[in-house]
């Protein structure tokens, strides 16, 4: 199994899981949001789906372009451009290196690029964050996910539709960083970090 | 959900086809795409777009045409348009002088907008954009993700699109945009949620007799939930909330939309216009140089009604929002 | 009741004088009357009056201004005004060459005109008008006060303004009007009720999953109530007895209305209009050559649309149709 | 106790009923019609009063004209020039005499010639044809007023907004004739058929 295997394998490992919990991404964001973002996300997969299944890729380049520009022109909202431009950046870093590390963290800088949410704004990058770090050290494990995930619950949105509730969006965990956990957990278990 | 309309995930395709063909005389729909632009000459001007989540009917597809904009660029059901199709907006609005784009503040918008200018700029087309902040019931951009763009961004169409129809450069027109949307400000209220067909649910709930406060045009959680009041009272709360935020002195002219929300009749809409005179004109003795009533900027079936005031700080805004226009919607 | 007022029998009083507050560059209310006028020189033409009873704005004082009506009179909300108020308009809106006046087929409406009518008459002011009956939901006048006068009735102001404006004689417009009217028809349907404000309860009721065709507009009631189907369905019912009651055959040519009922949001409206598209002018190959999608005759905050075809008997009446007008709500 | 004075007294009296009976005259209505026939009806008899209070009048014409300008100018809807044109023509007929018969009579008239409505269409006719009829005869009782009122019931209505309703209109009295009713019963009271 190559290396374009693998990524290939976590993308559409991750598009299964966020179609099977379309409605939970939903019902996360209607306590907090307006309740779109399964439907966003959704939307945004089916199309990566679609463009990826059953194409070669022999450049890992390509293929982040690909979920890229797929992302951005189906998602819509503000995960559409923020996932975007995770992959569109790392698509770019692609061109020089193959190291998970490297691409995650060009894939964060896509992302603080886009949305300039630093970390405790109860955002994605709440996920992101902590995720990067922990791949850098090499200690990337399901509970750093999950405890980064949590994290955003005790939060108050200061970025983003969340924001407009203040104090209210304390006691939700964020959709979007929801979705991020799905994409790193997904990650793991396609074992594009070991070698 | 009661609504007239077929597929839930087909009605923004069907509501622009539909509105394409109402007004073929005015606007056409790009094809393939979710672009409605004018249908007039390219004559050297500056491109103008505006664009969003639909929902916001006659936003923004009926403010296209002679006068106001090039086109506009609609999303899904409240919910921001994509870059492709942004780019598509901008290239059906191009006439080689650049494009400028009117963007409401909410963080998809933004970055959506954003992204089609990058994309733009690969093409050489020269864009530039303002992000309308109006909404004044939302507190600073420290602790969120700043003030909504709500009805006020009718009066950005207007003036913006006066000037770029009478020649005025790319940056006159940043210049321009600038100064008015540091000087119009938008409160709301709702009566009764909007029901997103594709949701198909009322977006929040309010008891009977209840009200809210500073709701954005998304349905957004305003600052006070209370029982209803007369009309007047809640002209007052408007007035009370949009003087501690502009500071006015008697004599300031100001231009003042009142916009219903999609189900609030024009005769509330009135009634509550004729709070308002008693007020601003009346009590504060501010001089009100251009009025307007009616639905500019809606969400969806939303009882409720919105006020916006533009500070004419320039006479020649007077003469942009009095010129004549052929849109569909102003 | 939720609804933006003071008190509820102050509402028209309220209303008449935020509308000609908002748009007193256009129109003026009669002091001590219910009479809205054109704020335009007196110049020989004849005079155009319409009214009723309140509640569906932007009719009648919406179409004041220049190419349209001369003045309107506004009664209370679904009650037609009484004589007197009339006699008022005739004489705001009398130049000298005689006042003609647009009636709604409604008992209250027809005498109370009828009234005016006289009471003009010893003033010396020759009057005479049409008396709009364009809704074929109801049965012929041998078993029913007649056919309401519904949405068809903006057509009305809108080519016998041109006419007037443009110096046709009171015997002209008298013409044209019974020839636009044997050639107008309209059909509505409600998703929910109207709620006078005066009243303070909904006027009639419908289940969550029930609309009703053929209803009028102070909630008359209609034909037949069936569950609620999708825009394409309502189009085909619209299309079918409009047909039935028409008999055209392809290429005839019609003005099209859709018209909201007052709640229902133009997202819904386009979405109709793009049915109907399909079927009157794809698969009944009608030539639509004046179309338009908007609230022009509500019932005050009732949900539901109405269609109205007008059948094109005269090329002037796609001229006078499109000839520009300065008015608050076509 | 002059003539005058008992048509006075009867206008009075009436327009107390009318007020009493507010409710139950938009009751009547909602049934069949708009629900707005006692709003309508108290609206006018309340400017009747507020003219005819304390003002003199030598002419019956007088009195008539303005009963008559006042319901015409403050009822609306349909039954304000109905009854409004009642009384304008018992104005008119009250210069050449003061017949109770002939007086009614030209109400009648004045009904018939502004709504054009036969007897059996379910509306005011309904009353005020059987009972002019009877005060020419001499005959009129409240039971005459109470057996045309009744009848109504079970008509359908071909006039007025009720028509709209077809069959729908059978089992409800006419509003209308409820007040027409008041009218006469009231006219009865006063003892104008007296002498
Ligand atoms: N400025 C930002 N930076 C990073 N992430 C953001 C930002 N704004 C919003 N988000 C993320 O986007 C998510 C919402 O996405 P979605 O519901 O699809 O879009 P929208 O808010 O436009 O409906 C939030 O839960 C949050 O994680
Ligand atoms: N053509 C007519 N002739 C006689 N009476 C009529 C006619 N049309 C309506 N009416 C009477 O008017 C009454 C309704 O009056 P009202 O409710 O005040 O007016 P509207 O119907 O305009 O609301 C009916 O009950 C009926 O008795
Ligand atoms: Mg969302
Ligand atoms: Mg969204
Ligand atoms: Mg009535
Ligand atoms: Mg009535």
């Amino acid at each position: 199994m190559d290396k374009t295997e693998k990524w290939i394998n976590w993308i559409t490992h991750f598009t299964e899981v966020i179609i099977e919990h379309k409605d939970d991404l939903n019902g996360l964001d209607s306590a907090i949001g307006d309740g779109d973002h399964g439907s966003n996300m959704d939307r945004g997969v089916k199309a990566v789906k679609e463009k990826i299944d059953g194409a070669d890729y022999d450049e890992l380049t390509d293929l982040f372009k690909d979920i890229g520009m797929r992302l951005v022109s189906k998602v819509g909202g503000a995960s559409g451009p923020l996932y975007g431009s995770a992959f569109i950046s790392m698509a770019k870093a692609a061109k020089e290196s193959q190291e998970p590390a490297v691409l995650l963290e060009a894939g964060l800088e896509g992302v603080v690029k886009r949305g300039k949410a630093d970390p405790g704004e109860k955002t994605m990058v709440d996920v992101w964050h902590p995720v990067v770090n922990s791949v850098k050290e090499g200690s990337l494990t399901q509970s750093v996910i999950d405890d980064a995930l949590e994290s955003t619950k005790e939060m108050k949105a200061t970025k983003g539709r969340a924001s407009y509730l203040g104090e209210r969006s304390i006691g939700h965990i964020d959709p979007g960083a929801q979705s991020s956990a799905y994409l790193f957990t997904t990650l793991l278990e396609a074992g594009v970090l070991d070698d | 959900m009661k609504k007239i309309i077929n597929q839930p995930d087909q009605v923004v395709d069907d509501m622009l086809n539909g509105l394409a063909y109402a007004y073929d005389t005015i606007v056409s729909r790009v094809p393939g795409t979710t672009v409605i632009v004018r249908n007039l000459e390219s004559d050297n001007r500056v491109g103008l777009i505006s664009g969003g989540g639909s929902g916001h009917e006659p936003s923004h597809a009926g403010f296209v045409g002679k006068g106001m904009l090039s086109a506009a660029v609609a999303g899904q059901v409240f919910t921001s348009p994509t870059p492709d199709q942004i780019l598509e907006g901008i290239k059906a609005a191009d006439e080689g002088k650049g494009v400028f784009m009117i963007v409401k503040n909410y963080t998809g918008d933004v970055m959506n907008f954003d992204m089609a200018k990058e994309l733009a700029e690969l093409e050489d087309i020269d864009v530039d954009f303002v992000v309308v902040d109006d909404d004044i019931a939302v507190e600073d951009s420290t602790f969120t993700a700043g003030r909504r763009g709500v009805a006020g961004t009718v009066f950005m169409h207007k003036i913006l699109g006066a000037a770029a129809d009478a020649g005025a450069s790319l940056q006159d027109i940043k210049t321009l945009a600038e100064k008015v949307n540091n000087s119009v400000y938008s409160i709301g209220l709702a009566l009764s949620p909007a029901t997103n067909p594709e949701v198909g649910k009322p977006g929040f709930e309010l008891e009977e007799n209840e009200i809210e406060f500073g709701i954005g045009i998304h349905g957004e959680p305003g600052y006070s939930r209370e029982t209803l009041k007369p009309s007047k009272e809640l002209a007052e709360e408007f007035v009370r909330k949009l003087k501690k935020e502009i500071g006015w002195t008697s004599g300031d002219r100001f231009a003042v939309l009142v916009n219903g929300m999609g189900a609030t009749p024009l005769m509330e809409q009135f009634v509550f216009m004729n709070d308002l005179k008693t007020l601003l004109a009346g009590d504060e003795k501010l001089d009100l140089v251009f009025k307007k009533v009616g639905d500019y900027m809606t969400a969806i079936d939303m009882a409720g009604v919105s006020l916006t005031l533009l500070k004419i700080e320039d006479d020649a805004w007077i003469d942009h929002l009095n010129s004549p226009v052929e849109v569909i919607g102003w």
